[in-house]
C-alpha cells in the first residue's frame, strides 16, 4: 500500500465513453484490488477515484474505466505525460480457490477487473467461461481477446445490438450446468444479485466484486459501508471490494 | 540552529503540532501502511462510545464542492474494543488522543472510566459536536451552559489532558469556549463539521441515508480560521485548529491565526501522507521565516494585527 | 406541452424562480451587456442604506477553496441615488427586489419610506443578515426576537412583499424564520454569507482588512441546501433559497429541498451568463422529467422522502 | 463585453515563468483593456483570471502571463486546441493623447498591455520612447522586437543580468527632457507610483494600468477597488484599470 506519482503511457478510448489508462510503474496488485486516482489536482473534486486494476504488471498499471460524472470526466483529459496521484493496491482481491473451472460474468464496466482475473486464471492453467453482458453493442470491449482467451465465451446486450439479447445472467444457467465451476462476477448491483441467486440455487461458491461511494480507501472513514446479509455493515474498501456472494446478498427460500 | 517543534496541551507534550482528526484515521492501523506513525505529533482515534455502535445506514458520504459530507454515526465497536485497538498503538510512543462520545453525561463518564485503566490513552477529546447522531452529540455542544455542566462532570473523574471539540453551527463559539475553559477544560479543539445536505436531483431525494451530514474539507477553512481566530482571543487554553487543512500552508494559517496545535481530517482521504507532509512543510516555513520554535507563530497574525491597530 | 414556470413570491408572481442574489448584480446595468435582463424573474439590487456608505477599505476579497470570502462592507449610492439607477431598470418590466440595509430600525424604515415612491420596487428584501459591518446588519439576523422586532416595524410601512434574508450563522436558523414569518414577512431568503476568514502566511495577517468576510460559492452549498430544507419545513411562507448555485441542477436541487425560487451569488463572477443558464437548464429538467409546473418541485425531495418513511 | 469560448491556437513558454497564450476569436479589445479568463474547468479555483490584452487581431486574441500562483500554474498546464472561458473585453482601456511622442515604462510583466499599446502608437504614427525594466535578464520577453518597433528602448535589469543596473525609473527623467511626450505605465505599484511622481514633477500627463483582485471584472461586486488621491474609492475592474497619474497617486509637495 503506497501513494506513487505515475505517469500516463498511454489514454485511449476503445469504446463509447470508455478508456484504457496505462500508467508507469509498480503496483503490485492482485487481480480483484484497486487503486484510488487523484483526477485532478485542484481541491475540487476533493476525493479520489476508485477503479479496480485493469492489468498489473512489474513496469505498468492499467485502469478500464467508464465516463460517468465530473471525475471520469478530468480523467479521460489527463493526456500522456501527465502525472496522476495513486494510492494502492487496495482491498482484498478475488480469492484463489481450487476448483479448476471458473466462469467469469462481467456487466458493463464491471468488465474492468474480470480481465485481470482471466489472464491469472489462464496463466494458472485453468478453464475459463466468459459471459459479458452490456447495454448496446457500443460499449463492448476487448472482445477478441476475450474470445482468444477463453474456453467459452458468451455475449449479451440489451438492446440486442450485439451477441443475444437479454440480460448476461439469463445465460447463467446453462453455462453452469455443464460444469464444476467456481463464479467471479463484477458489474451493477442487480446484476451481482442475479448471479448470486442463480449460484445460491446452484449451491455454487460466487464472488461478487461491489462499488460504493468511496472517501479514504483504506478502511479509516467507515464511509463505504454495504449492508452484509447479517444486517452488519461491511467496508467495501477494506472488506471487499470482493464478497462470497452469500456474505451481502440473503435470498428468503 | 536546531527547531522546536514542541508544543504543550495540557499536560501533554507534543514533539510537534500536527496530528489526525479523529474519525478520520480509525485507530490508526490504516495508516500506519503509509508512514511510520511515530512521527506525528498525537495519535487522535475515532468517535469512542460506551457501547458498540453500528453508525448510519448507507449512504454515509458524498462529495461535494471542495469537500465531503459524511454521516457515519459514530459507527464504533465501543470503548471496551476500542481499548485493544489502542494498546496496539503504544509502540509508537506518540500521545494517543481518545474521542469520546455519547448520548449523556453518564455515557461521557463511562467511557472516560474504562479508558482510565489504559496507559496508553494521554487525553481525551470531548466530543460534543457530533451532527451525525440524534440525541447527544451536538446537542451538548449548542448551548454554553449544557456543555459546561458536562464537562465540569466529567473533569474530577481523569487528570489526564481534557480536551473539548467544539461544534461550529452556533452563534457564538466563543461563549461555547469560554463555558467550557471555565468548567475545566485544558485546552478546545475545532472545528468539527458544519451541518449539510446534499440532493440527488435525479431520484430526487437526499443522498445520505440519515438525510443531512457533517460538512469537511477545504471548503470549510475560512469559517474554521474565522471561529480559531476568535476562539484564541477569547481563551487561556491551547486550541487546537482544523478545518480544511490540506497541505502546510493551511496548516500555518491556523497556526498564525491563534491554533497551538492543528489536526487534519478529510485531507487523510485525498493524501494519505498528508500529515508528514504538513509537519515537514511547518518546519520549512519556520526556518525559511526565521523562527526557532514553532510557538513563536502561535497567534502571530493576531497579535501583529494588533499591533499595527494600535500604532494608527 | 406548455411549462409553467411562474412562482409566486408574496404579491410577486415571477415569470421563472431565477433571480441574481443581492450584491452580486449592482444595480443590474452590468449583465445587461451579457443578455436581457428581462428573461429574470427578478432582479434583486445591492444592499442599500439610508445614506451612502463608501464601504471597507480594499483588499475587499479574496478566493477560497471553491468560493470566495467578500467583505464588501455595503458600499453603496444611499437611497435617493440608488433610486435614479433603480428606474433605469423600469423597461426591463421585470420585479425589482431591493435588498435593504441599516443600522438601527430608523434606518431599514428610512430606506423604505424612499422607495415606496418608486413605482419600479416591487419588493424589499430586508437584510439582517450582513456580516461585514460593525453595528447592525448581522446582529439582527442571529436572534429571533430582534429580527422579528425589526419585521414587525417593518410591516406596516408598506404593503409590497416584504422578503427577509436570513443569516447562516446561527444556531437555530429555523427558530429566526418562525420568528419573522409570525412578525409578517412574506417570504423568507437564505442563506447570506457564512462569516470566515482567511491569513496571508507570506505576510502573516489577515487578508482581507476588514479581517473577517462573508463566504459564498459553491463551498456553502450543502450548508446552504440543509437551511432550506430545515426553514421550508417549519415556515408556510415561500423560501428563496441561495448559496452556492453555480448550474441548473444546484438550482433544482434547492427547489427539491423546499425553496419556491433560487438566486444566484458568486457564480455570476465566474459566469456572467449563468442566470439565463440555469432558467434553460430548469426548463430542461422539467421537461426531462415530465413536469408541467416548477412549483411541482418545490419541497418534493421532501415529501417523497416523508413518503418513504411513513411506508416503512 | 461578451462571455466567448476560446480556443487554444499556441502557448508557448518566452522566458522563466512567463507564457504566451493565443486564442482563437475576435474579442474586439483596444489597447490597456483586459478578459477575464476562466483557468479551470473544475469550480476550484473558483474565480476566472484577469490578464491584460496583449494583442488582439480579428481572428485572435494573444495574452502574455506569468505564473505566480496556483491559477496561473493551471493556465500553463492547459494544452493547444483546449477551450478556454473568456470574458471581455473589460475595462477602459488606455486614452488616445494627442501629443506625437509617447514614452512607455513596462516593469516585469507589466510589459502585456504595453506591447499592444505600442504597436498602436507606431500604427498611428506615433514616436515611441519604451522602457523596459525587470529583476533579472532571465525575465526578457520580446527585446528584439521592441528595438526593431521604436524610436528609443531602454532595458533595466534589478541584478544588472542584461541592460543598465537599477530600477527603470532612474532612466525615466532623462528620457522625458528630451521631448515632449505622453507617458503610459503598467508593472508593479511602487513602480507606478515612482513612474507617477516624475511625472507629477516634470507636470507630464502620465497614465497607470492597475490591478487589484477581482471577482466579476464587470463592476457588479465592488471588489477591486483601490483608494483614490481624493480619498474615494475606485473600481479598478470598470473606473480602471488604466487611471491618470493624480487619481490614484498623491504626493505631499
Ligand atoms: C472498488 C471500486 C472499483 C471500481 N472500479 C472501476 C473501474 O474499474 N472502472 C470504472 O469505470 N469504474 C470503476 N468504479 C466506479 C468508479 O469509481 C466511479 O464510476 C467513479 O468514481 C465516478 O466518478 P465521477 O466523478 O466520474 O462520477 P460522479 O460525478 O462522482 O458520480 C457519477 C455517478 O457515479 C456514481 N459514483 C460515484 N462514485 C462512485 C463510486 N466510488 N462507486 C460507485 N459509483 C460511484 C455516482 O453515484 C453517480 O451516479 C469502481 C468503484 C469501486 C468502489
Ligand atoms: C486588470 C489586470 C490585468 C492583468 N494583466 C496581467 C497580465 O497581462 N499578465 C499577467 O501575468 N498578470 C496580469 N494580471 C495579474 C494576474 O491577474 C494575476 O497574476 C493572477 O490572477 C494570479 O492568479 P494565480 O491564481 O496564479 O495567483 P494566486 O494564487 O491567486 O495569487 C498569487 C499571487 O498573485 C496575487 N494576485 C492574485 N490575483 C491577482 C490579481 N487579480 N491581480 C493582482 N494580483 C493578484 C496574489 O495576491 C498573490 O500574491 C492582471 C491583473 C489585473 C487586475
Ligand atoms: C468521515 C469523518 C468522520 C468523523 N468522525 C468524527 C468523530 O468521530 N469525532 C469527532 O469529533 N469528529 C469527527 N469528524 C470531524 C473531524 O474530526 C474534523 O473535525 C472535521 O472533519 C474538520 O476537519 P477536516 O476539514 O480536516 O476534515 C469526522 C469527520 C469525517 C470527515
Ligand atoms: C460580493 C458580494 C456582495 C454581497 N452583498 C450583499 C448585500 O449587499 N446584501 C445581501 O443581502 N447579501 C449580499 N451578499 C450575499 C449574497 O446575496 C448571497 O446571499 C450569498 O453570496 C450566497 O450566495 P452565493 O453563494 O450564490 O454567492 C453578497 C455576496 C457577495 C459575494
Ligand atoms: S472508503 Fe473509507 S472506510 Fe472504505
Ligand atoms: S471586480 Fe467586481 S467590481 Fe471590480
Amino acid at each position: 500500500m503506497q501513494k506513487k506519482k505515475m505517469e500516463i503511457l498511454e489514454h485511449e478510448q476503445l469504446a463509447d465513453d470508455i478508456f484504457r489508462l496505462k500508467l508507469a510503474g509498480d503496483i503490485g496488485a492482485r487481480p480483484g484490488q484497486f487503486v484510488q486516482v487523484g483526477v485532478a489536482s485542484t481541491l475540487e473534486p476533493f476525493l479520489n477515484r476508485p477503479f479496480s486494476v485493469h492489468n498489473c504488471t512489474e513496469s505498468s498499471l492499467t485502469l478500464l474505466y467508464r465516463v460517468v460524472g465530473r471525475g471520469t470526466r478530468l480523467l479521460a483529459q489527463r493526456p500522456k505525460g501527465a502525472i496522476l496521484s495513486v494510492v494502492g493496491p487496495l482491498g482484498n482481491g478475488f480469492p484463489r480457490t481450487k476448483k479448476r473451472q471458473a466462469v467469469l460474468v462481467a456487466g458493463g464496466i464491471g468488465v474492468a477487473p474480470l480481465y485481470y482475473l482471466l489472464h491469472t486464471l489462464r496463466a494458472e492453467g485453468k478453464d475459463v467461461s466468459f459471459l459479458y453482458g452490456t447495454k448496446t453493442a457500443a460499449e463492448i470491449v476487448l472482445e477478441n481477446e476475450f474470445r482468444s482467451l477463453v474456453q467459452e465465451f458468451h455475449l449479451t446486450t440489451e438492446d440486442g445490438s450485439a451477441g443475444k439479447q437479454g440480460f448476461v445472467t439469463e445465460l447463467l444457467p446453462q453455462v453452469l450446468a455443464e460444469k464444476q465451476a467456481d463464479i467471479f462476477a463484477c458489474g451493477p448491483s442487480a446484476m451481482l444479485r442475479a448471479v448470486a441467486k442463480i449460484a445460491t440455487q446452484m449451491d455454487l461458491t460466487c464472488f461478487v466484486s461491489l462499488e460504493a461511494e468511496m472517501a479514504c480507501g483504506v478502511g479509516a472513514c467507515l464511509g463505504c459501508v454495504v449492508t452484509g446479509a447479517d444486517g452488519n455493515y461491511r467496508r467495501v474498501c477494506t472488506d471487499g471490494p470482493v464478497f462470497a456472494a452469500g456474505e451481502v446478498f440473503s435470498f428468503d427460500s | 540552529m536546531t527547531l522546536d517543534l514542541t508544543v504543550k496541551i495540557g499536560n501533554l507534550l507534543l514533539k510537534n503540532p500536527v496530528m489526525p482528526a479523529s474519525g478520520c484515521f480509525g485507530y490508526g492501523e490504516e495508516y500506519a501502511a503509509f508512514y511510520d506513525l511515530s512521527c506525528l505529533g498525537a495519535i487522535v482515534v475515532t468517535g469512542t462510545t460506551a457501547e458498540p455502535r453500528p453508525g448510519n445506514p448507507p449512504a454515509r458520504l458524498v462529495e461535494t464542492p471542495g469537500g465531503m459530507l459524511n454521516a457515519i454515526g459514530l459507527q464504533n465497536p465501543g470503548v471496551e474494543a476500542a481499548c485493544e485497538k489502542i494498546r496496539r498503538l503504544q509502540p509508537y510512543k506518540t500521545p494517543v488522543i481518545v474521542n469520546v462520545a455519547g448520548n449523556t453525561v453518564e455515557e461521557y463518564l463511562q467511557v472516560i472510566k474504562v479508558l482510565e485503566r489504559e496507559e496508553t490513552v494521554a487525553a481525551y477529546e470531548i466530543n460534543i459536536s457530533c451532527p451525525n447522531v440524534k440525541a447527544g452529540g451536538m446537542a451538548f455542544g449548542t448551548e454554553p451552559g449544557t456543555a459546561a455542566k458536562l464537562v465540569a462532570a466529567l473533569r474530577p473523574a481523569t487528570s489526564k489532558t481534557l480536551i473539548v471539540k467544539l461544534s461550529p453551527n452556533v452563534t457564538d463559539i466563543v461563549a461555547v469556549a469560554k463555558a467550557v475553559e471555565t468548567a475545566g477544560a485544558d485546552a478546545v479543539s475545532l472545528i468539527n463539521t458544519l451541518l449539510g445536505m446534499a440532493i440527488d436531483v435525479e431520484q430526487r431525494r437526499p443522498v445520505l441515508a440519515n438525510l443531512t451530514g457533517g460538512l469537511s474539507g477545504p471548503a470549510v477553512k475560512p469559517v474554521a480560521l474565522r471561529m480559531v481566530w476568535q476562539v484564541s482571543a477569547a481563551v487561556n487554553i491551547p486550541v487546537i485548529g482544523m478545518g480544511g487543512i490540506s497541505n502546510a500552508e493551511d496548516a500555518v494559517s491556523f497556526l498564525l491565526a491563534g491554533a497551538s496545535a492543528v489536526a487534519i481530517g478529510a485531507a487523510n482521504f485525498r493524501n494519505p501522507t498528508v500529515c508528514p507532509e504538513v509537519i515537514a512543510g511547518i518546519k520549512d516555513y519556520l526556518l525559511r521565516h526565521g523562527f526557532q520554535s514553532v510557538r513563536e507563530i502561535t497567534g502571530l497574525a493576531r497579535t501583529e494585527e494588533e499591533k499595527r491597530r494600535r500604532a494608527k
